[in-house]
């Protein structure tokens, strides 16, 4: 690549936890690289699985879902629910052949502002290697005549 | 094949049930649902290898249920649908008996509780040749798997003969059919498909009875029941809760424990 | 077509130093549905919010989004600033330019991009956005305070002032907690017992104020106005209409060695007790672990000597359900336990105790009269060492933090022993002193200079016995590091102060948050310091964080106010965000097909199921129905719905699609 | 895995060090002789390099760590996931420098930057208490003859200190080396200097330093009826037996106690010969006073 | 009489090379697992000569999803984009008879009154080779709508298997002709003597035009919802029928480009007919069953001077509850 490509990433995280965690990265000035749109959701529970596939169907490259630890949802538990959803859908999409390495999940508390930063930046850089979601985002035109 | 007849004679001149849901003659050798609303027509019910058709998706079907309480010849299979029926509130049990075939004979089973029972004693694995090919795709490469279900929903028309088929499609309006937002795109290009066939394996987790009537269904001969299968078996192995057990619901996609093991999140 | 206006927020230069905020103007310009964009210095300011109510007006503005900080920080500011320029408050939505993008981006393209998509991101979403009502709940008048030590009796007194009834609920069998327990207090040594017993039983007397001791809370269910807890009233195995507490029962009980919590175990009590002289009530309770008669089926001494016959052998727990609208959380502290400092040879050595054996030994009302005696052989110590900081602020302890009284009743004890014990000679090994309060510092150094209390700056590596007698072994940091060795007659470790056992369990019964150390969180550090992040619980006391008396009775009034405010109101408005299930016309009615998965995934059973009927009565269909009331708005039911039935206000499928489809 | 170690062999990666090689070599006979009984497979770590001890880290900082961590990273490249380290000193650097470079990016950086490497996840830091803590049902369920002595744990500074570090045992007051002695039968006195220092490093430079120093651990020890003091630290054990002499010097009535390493108790206990404990090695005699029931053992052994 | 000329197998393959050369593509009836496509062909034994495709090959010229245009959002302006039809030119090789002839009941609806300039482009390009029947099952009644299993209509030509091997190519229309040509061999003309290998017998079960005559008085017969009971709404046999042509307009669109998509649709499913008020005029399965019905049998005829069914059974072999069309229409037309 002549260029380095930078991946578009989709982030959905819940108001009470990561969102808040990722006002606490901005306010302590912690630095992380630009790629990511955030989608702010009151809970994780609220994260429908269809939003991952479709962030990738509109040409996403990588997509994060993060929310509250385990018994600190917001809403008490939201997160379990959300943790089922994912341990279900995740393997489905393993099954129908979505690169999972593309899919990050994770707790980042209100507290965690760093962690926010540092997630941002593994996942956007594992994303960067992988390159363009071809697979996913070519499929729009597939199939039509 | 006698003793259905006369039960089903039994059933509609005493007129517990004004309707026998089974299997008749069809086109060729092939079986058709049939449905027997007078004893004297008792006669044209079917018992045989070629009855496998989950019929369950007519005890919801409002046509049919406009008819009066039914009874139906039921697989396994079929009786587990009336099991998650009745969890999910769709079905009660003054609704439907179910004529259980049952390695060979016939059983009345006019209680969810007998149904349960019922359903407890037969197993509930599903066929070697499906297993198989499950086997087969998840030893794939994550690369051949999309191969494969491209070249598979490739030739997907949407047709929704897999949903309209299936027991537990029972909503009256599917996430297909909802436009406000448009989920998943309703042309049949391999999007379209592919988000299709992921919303409906994603539905059927945890409720996913696993007749395959789905795949038996589709007119292209896409293995869609295999997504379902391996859908409701990642909940069983998971969470050890399963579809179509009993008619109190256990749905394991709407309950959770504290300490359901994950590796993946960071 | 919708007709969005947009305004982005310099923050001065901390957005727009990052940020092209011009440019994001004129992108913003661009968007469809977007009629009015501005760049402003800043938003949140008069001039700001202003110009956003005089463009709505003069725009005809039907949306709006604020380019600014966080949603979390002024998404109410903004919000009622539309209101007040005429639209609904749910029609403005925020894009989070400063914490998201210009604090956490080096300036640059990339970071103006970002910033223009996250304002298309919201216009998208305004366009969909829909006017809501804020949701008006009726309010349950009556507090419930849990613990009754100074906090809880605090709160329970000032709420109860302001008319409104008040459960409190302790679970030992008499309201006081520590304070009671409590010798004299700093600064100004007065007897902790002469000032609270009086406010224990004015709690006790007032009208408005029911008083639950020996009682426990089990569950505690509803919201915010709303709640219904569950109490457990322990048996006390004695009728207390009838019992006079005369205490005929204590002298004539057989068993009378058990340890006595009160007295931290320096004197024994009776199975059936009474837990100290003032206690309120002053009613027994029978401690089944030790009553003969539970242990062996024989004895009743008690019930055969009782003037009034109120023993109740066959006495059962009860079970109380109360509505109330607020919850006071004044459950208090413990303090580290004897394991944690087998250096110091804690409970191998008789003689080395902690700070509330001291107060108990030094109160008049405690095992020995007031006089310091060490419990190994009753002699009066000539030298005494306290050792500050005994768990605090240590990390390998698990306490980083400062448990703040210490200083302060450490130099109290130190004090009260040469008050007591003439030529007496007290050290107290220390860190730093912490005296920050109203004659606080002065307390300290009238310690060391008028009662000759002997300070060392350095900590204790070893206490050990050495010929019958204890050995501490520090460092004097400010003698050129010198090892000190002090043979000392008895050692009192001020030991850390952490949060009560069973914290975690109730903090997640009632969800409230928690920090790492159990304390109980306020919802904000420096302007919520007495709301929890769960609405209608407050927080008094040393449940929250160490602190003393004057600190705690403060909160504790602080947080009566906030229960008073809320009782103000004649109902509770609270935001519309929830969800809610469609109701279409006939024949349709809605698309809910009521299988009812979604009753199982809410968090706080506000699923219903409704009959829709027709003329004659006859149920056409069951669906589903919200409880606004106890809908929080998680949305886990909205993405449990097969058939999109269910949507959430102010983040609706159709709002999250467009942002996802915008980007 | 404790209790399954009996049947199956437990590979450890092994850290011998200097003094083990030297000075220590009674330490390191009587690890390898326990070991074997144990059935725990000691895999020395390939070309292994100097801990960095000592001079190393008063010297450079950079090179203190550098050094250890190249050991790791060999101990890692021979797919070693635990290392142990019998020598405390040789535990602490290589402990002190994972910690290191665990935690501060900076540290890790430069250290790369030295080995002309990457840094991966590195093998656990063991010493050789919390190795055998990891095994303790297995040497209960091994021992032959109890080790029958009343003897005074003496764990020194670098065992259990700094806590972040070695994140091992209670730091002010350590019991797992006593754990050890009572799972053999011993009996481990209650005594106040466990974690004492006893001069370490200056055993050679200021033998009079660690005299004074030793003598207050000796005479609390002896006072308290220590029949044997146990160390697991070379430091430790050449300076309170080799300097034996400038000790005595110091204390009234002297004392000719034997200072043993845990190794060498638990060997004893399981019925190791001296010789293969090395036992004769000591400058301070090991002999114990004879219990009652090896008396009795030995009256009937007669009649 | 037109003329008729020998194609031996050999032949067709090199008339297969042919038209491959001359840019075109030929499709044709092809084994797929245990099914019949229509698929690429590239030599002549790809041909599958008898039984029938599950899907028909009206996608050649009515795709199951096709783009009719294309714009994008600059600023607060559309612009648009024409998209011109994807129209590779296309033989349709040893296609049933039955099919060929549904061609007809496509273009009377895509020219009905505007014309569909995408199916007409597809349609320009598309030759057809038509191949007698000599096979038919129970599902097959093009007989009972006055065709026959070596019909000739709708095809450029028409092959049929000689008892002798090889087949009588029968050159129908001048497109047929110029396709002969590529073969780029002399052909022999049959000699009259050459013997047919008899295609297929297919027993009328009903007659049309008195269906139609039925079916004006049976709108409101029970039969619809007796037939349809078991029916479960999917839209299998419309998506396999050759005739067809019920369509859905999606946008699909994103704030930055869309692009309008034509995709089958069918009458048989209940969002067909829903109306944005919630109300549906076809909310019944069996009123849409009829629907199906009379459009075909009734209201083609009436409107467009044909039928809408060429009696293939595509869509009885389809059903995953064994609607069998011929069954239905027969009962409907019998009774009285």
């Amino acid at each position: 690549m002549a260029e380095q490509f930078e991946p578009k990433m989709t982030a959905f995280v819940c108001n009470w936890c990561t969102y808040a965690g990722a006002d606490l990265t901005g306010t302590s000035r912690i630095k992380y690289q630009s790629n990511v749109r955030v989608i702010r959701l009151p809970c994780t529970g609220r994260i429908d699985f269809m939003l991952v596939m479709k962030a990738f169907s509109r040409g996403s490259d990588g997509v994060i879902i993060s929310g509250c630890h385990p018994n600190d949802c917001h809403y008490t538990s939201g997160n379990y629910h959300a943790r089922r959803r994912w341990m279900v859908f995740r393997d489905l999409m393993d099954f129908m052949g979505i690169d999972l390495r593309r899919v990050t999940f994770s707790w980042v508390s209100a507290a965690e502002g760093a962690k926010w930063a540092e997630l941002v930046n593994e996942a956007t850089n594992t994303v960067r290697e992988l390159g363009p979601y071809k697979e996913v985002q070519e499929l729009t035109a597939v199939g039509i005549d | 094949m006698d003793a259905l007849t006369s039960k089903a004679k039994e059933l509609l001149t005493a007129g517990t049930v004004k309707v026998v849901i089974g299997y008749g003659k069809g086109t060729g050798e092939s079986r058709r649902p049939i449905f027997v609303r007078a004893a004297e027509r008792a006669g044209e019910l079917v018992v045989d290898a070629g009855c496998v058709q989950n019929l369950a998706t007519y005890l919801t079907k409002a046509e049919v249920r406009a008819l009066g309480r039914m009874a139906i010849v039921a697989v396994p299979s079929t009786l587990r649908s009336m099991l998650q029926l009745a969890a999910e509130k769709q079905l009660r049990e003054e609704n439907a008996l179910a004529l259980a075939i049952i390695d060979g004979d016939i059983r009345e089973l006019a209680t969810f509780d007998a149904i349960e029972e019922a359903v407890a004693t037969v197993p509930d694995a599903i066929g070697e040749a499906d297993q198989k090919m499950i086997d087969k795709l998840t030893a794939m490469s994550v690369g051949e798997r999309r191969a494969f279900w491209a070249a598979e929903l490739g030739r997907c028309v949407k047709c929704y003969a897999c949903r309209s088929s299936c027991p537990m499609c029972y909503c009256e309006r599917c996430t297909m059919d909802c436009n406000r937002p448009q989920w998943i795109p309703v042309a049949s290009h391999a999007l379209g498909n592919l988000e299709y066939h992921m919303v409906r394996a994603m539905h059927l987790a945890g409720r996913c009875v696993q007749c395959g009537t789905c795949g038996a269904a589709c007119p292209v001969g896409i293995p869609v029941h295999l997504l379902t299968f391996f859908a409701e078996q990642t909940v069983r192995r998971q969470f050890g809760q399963k579809g179509g057990a009993n008619a109190k619901l256990d749905y394991a996609m709407s309950t959770f424990k504290p300490d359901d093991k994950e590796t993946f999140i960071r | 077509m919708s007709r969005v206006g947009v305004f982005i927020c310099h923050c001065g230069e901390n957005i727009a130093g990052t940020v092209d905020v011009a440019a994001v103007a004129k992108a913003a310009m661009d968007m469809p549905g977007v009629v009015h964009a501005v760049d402003y210095k800043y938003m949140c300011s008069d001039p700001g919010q202003t110009m956003l109510k005089d463009a709505i007006r003069d725009r005809k503005l039907d949306g709006v989004v604020v380019a600014a900080c966080s949603p979390r920080m002024h998404e109410p500011t903004f919000r009622r600033t539309a209101e007040e320029g005429g639209i609904n408050p749910y029609q403005c939505e925020m894009a989070n330019l400063r914490e998201h993008c210009s604090w956490v981006h080096e300036k640059g393209e990339p970071t103006t991009a970002k910033a223009v998509d996250l304002v298309r991101i919201q216009v998208e979403k305004v366009k969909r956005n829909h006017p809501l009502k804020p949701i008006r709940v009726p309010i349950t008048k009556k507090a419930l305070v849990l613990g009754g030590g100074i906090a809880g009796i605090q709160a329970a007194l000032d709420i109860a002032n302001t008319g409104s009834p008040v459960l409190l609920v302790e679970k030992s069998p008499s309201i006081g907690g520590h304070m009671s327990q409590l010798s004299e207090t700093f600064p100004t040594l007065d007897c902790s017992q002469c000032i609270l017993t009086p406010r224990m039983v004015e709690a006790a007397r007032h009208p408005k104020i029911t008083l639950y001791t020996y009682s426990e809370l089990e569950k505690l269910d509803g919201f915010i106005g709303n709640f219904k807890a569950t109490i457990r009233r322990k048996a006390r195995k004695i009728d207390e209409k009838l019992c006079n507490g005369c205490g005929v029962c204590q002298q004539k009980c057989p068993v009378k060695k058990i340890p006595d919590q009160f007295n931290e175990g320096l004197s024994n009590r009776a199975a059936i007790y009474v837990p100290f002289p003032q206690a309120v009530p002053n009613k027994p309770v029978i401690d089944l672990e030790n009553c003969t008669y539970f242990k062996t089926g024989k004895c009743k001494a008690c019930e055969k000597l009782c003037p009034t016959k109120a023993i109740r052998f066959d006495q059962e727990d009860q079970i109380e359900v109360h509505d109330v609208g607020a919850v006071v959380l004044a459950t208090g502290f413990k303090t580290m336990p004897v394991s944690h400092f087998s250096e110091y040879g804690y409970g191998k050595y008789k003689d080395v105790i902690d700070g509330m054996k001291f107060e108990r030994l030094a109160s008049a009302s405690g095992p020995t009269g007031g006089a310091i005696k060490r419990p190994s052989d009753g002699k009066t110590p000539e030298t005494i060492v306290f050792i500050a900081c005994a768990g605090s602020r240590d990390r390998l302890k698990g306490v980083p933090y400062c448990s703040k009284i210490c200083c302060m009743y450490t130099a109290k004890h130190a004090m009260l022993y040469q008050h007591k014990v003439h030529g007496g000679k007290a050290t107290i090994f220390y860190m730093d002193i912490r005296a920050a309060g109203k004659n606080y510092d002065e307390f300290v150094r009238r310690a060391v200079e008028e009662d000759g209390v002997k300070y060392v700056r350095g900590r204790v590596s070893r206490v050990y016995e050495d010929n019958g007698q204890l050995v501490v072994r520090g460092v004097d940091t400010l003698l050129g590091a010198e090892q000190v060795e002090i043979r000392a007659d008895m050692v009192v470790l001020a030991t850390a102060v952490q949060a009560q056992d069973g914290a975690e369990e109730l903090a997640q019964t009632l969800h409230v948050s928690y920090d790492p150390y159990k304390f109980f969180a306020e919802a904000h550090p420096k302007l919520r310091p007495v709301e929890t992040n769960t609405a209608g619980i407050f927080l008094a006391g040393t449940c929250q964080a160490p602190r003393d008396i004057p600190e705690t009775v403060a909160q504790a009034s602080g947080a009566a106010v906030k229960v008073a405010g809320l009782f103000s109101q004649p109902e509770l408005t609270r935001e519309p965000i929830i969800a809610v299930v469609d109701r279409q016309p006939p024949p349709v009615f809605s698309h809910c097909v009521g299988c009812f998965l979604c009753k199982s995934a809410c968090p706080y059973q506000a699923i219903e199921e409704e009959s829709i009927k027709n003329r004659n009565g006859d149920v056409l269909k069951v669906v589903a129905k919200v409880n606004p009331g106890l809908c929080q708005g998680c949305g886990t039911c909205v993405s449990t719905c097969r058939t999109k039935a269910i949507d959430l206000q102010g983040f609706s499928n159709e709002q999250v699609f467009a942002e996802l489809m915008s980007i | 895995m404790t209790g399954s170690l009996a049947t199956t062999t437990m590979k450890v990666g092994y850290f011998p060090g200097c003094s083990l090689q030297g000075s220590s070599r009674d330490f390191a006979e009587s690890l390898h002789a326990v070991a074997k009984a144990l059935a725990i497979e000691l895999c020395e770590v390939p070309e292994w390099n100097c801990c960095g001890a000592s001079s190393g880290h008063m010297i450079e900082h950079l090179v203190s760590v550098a050094l250890p961590i190249n050991v790791l990273l060999k101990a890692q490249k021979a797919g070693m996931d635990q290392v142990m380290a019998p020598c405390a000193s040789c535990y602490n650097r290589l402990a002190t420098a994972s910690y290191e470079v665990a935690h501060s990016p900076t540290t890790k950086a430069q250290v790369e930057k030295i080995l002309q490497t990457t840094i991966g996840k590195l093998p656990r830091v063991l010493n050789v208490v919390e190795l055998l803590a990891q095994v303790s049902d297995s040497i209960a369920a091994k021992v032959s003859k109890k080790f029958e002595q009343s003897v005074a744990c003496y764990y020194g500074c670098l065992l259990v200190r700094p806590a972040k570090i070695t994140g091992f045992d209670r730091t002010e007051d350590p019991v797992e080396m006593d754990k050890l002695v009572a799972a053999v039968g011993g009996k481990s006195i209650d005594w106040n200097f466990k974690t004492e220092c006893c001069g370490a490093s200056f055993s050679v430079a200021r033998t009079s330093v660690v005299g004074r120093l030793g003598a207050k651990i000796m005479h609390d020890a002896v006072k308290r009826k220590a029949e044997a003091l146990v160390v697991a630290c070379p430091m430790c054990h050449s300076n309170l037996d080799l300097r034996r002499g400038e000790i005595n010097r110091r204390l009234d009535p002297k004392t000719d106690i034997p200072v043993l390493f845990i190794t060498q108790v638990i060997g004893l206990a399981l019925g190791l010969s001296a010789k293969e404990l090395g036992l004769g090695r000591h400058f301070v005699p090991v002999q114990f006073p004879v219990k009652p029931s090896e008396k009795a053992a030995a009256a009937a052994a007669v009649s | 009489m037109s003329e008729r000329y020998i194609l031996t197998e050999g032949s067709i393959g090199t008339l297969l090379e042919g038209l491959v050369s001359a840019g075109q593509r030929a499709l044709g009836p092809k084994e797929a697992g245990n099914r019949i496509e229509i698929a690429e062909i590239k030599t002549f034994a790809d041909i599958v000569q008898n039984g029938q495709s599950v899907v028909s090959a009206k996608g050649v010229v009515f795709p199951k999803v096709e783009r009719l245009l294309k714009y994008r959002f600059e600023g607060k302006n559309v612009a648009l984009d024409d998209v011109e039809p994807q129209a590779q030119p296309t033989v349709l090789f040893g296609l049933r008879p039955c099919e060929a002839r549904a061609f007809h009941a496509l273009d009377v609806v895509f020219n009905w009154d505007s014309k569909d300039k995408f199916f007409n482009a597809r349609m320009a390009n598309t030759t057809i080779v038509g191949l007698t029947c000599t096979q038919a099952d129970d599902s097959c009644f093009c007989t009972s709508l006055g065709s026959r299993p070596n019909d000739t209509q709708g095809s450029d030509i028409l092959l049929s298997p000689l008892k002798a091997g090889g087949f009588a190519a029968e050159v129908l229309t001048a497109k047929g002709k110029a396709l002969l040509a590529l073969a780029k061999v002399a052909l022999a003309p049959v000699p009259l003597n050459a013997a047919l290998i008899p295609p297929a017998t297919v027993a009328p079960a009903f007659d049309a035009k008195a269906l139609q005559q039925k079916l004006a008085a049976k709108f409101d017969s029970p039969l619809w919802a007796e037939q349809s009971l078991r029916c479960l709404g999917c839209g299998a046999c419309a998506f396999v029928c050759p005739t067809c042509v019920c369509f859905d307009i999606q946008d699909e669109a994103d704030t930055k480009q869309g692009q309008r998509l034509r995709a089958w649709d069918s009458c048989g499913m209940r969002l067909f007919t829903l109306h944005a008020s919630g109300h549906n005029p076809r909310d019944k399965q069996s009123q849409r069953w009829r629907q199906r019905v009379f459009h075909k049998f009734s209201y083609y005829p009436e409107r467009l001077g044909t039928l809408g069914c060429v009696g293939c059974g595509k869509c009885s072999r389809a059903c995953p509850v064994d609607m069998n069309l011929k069954q239905h229409l027969a009962d409907a037309a019998s009774q009285g």
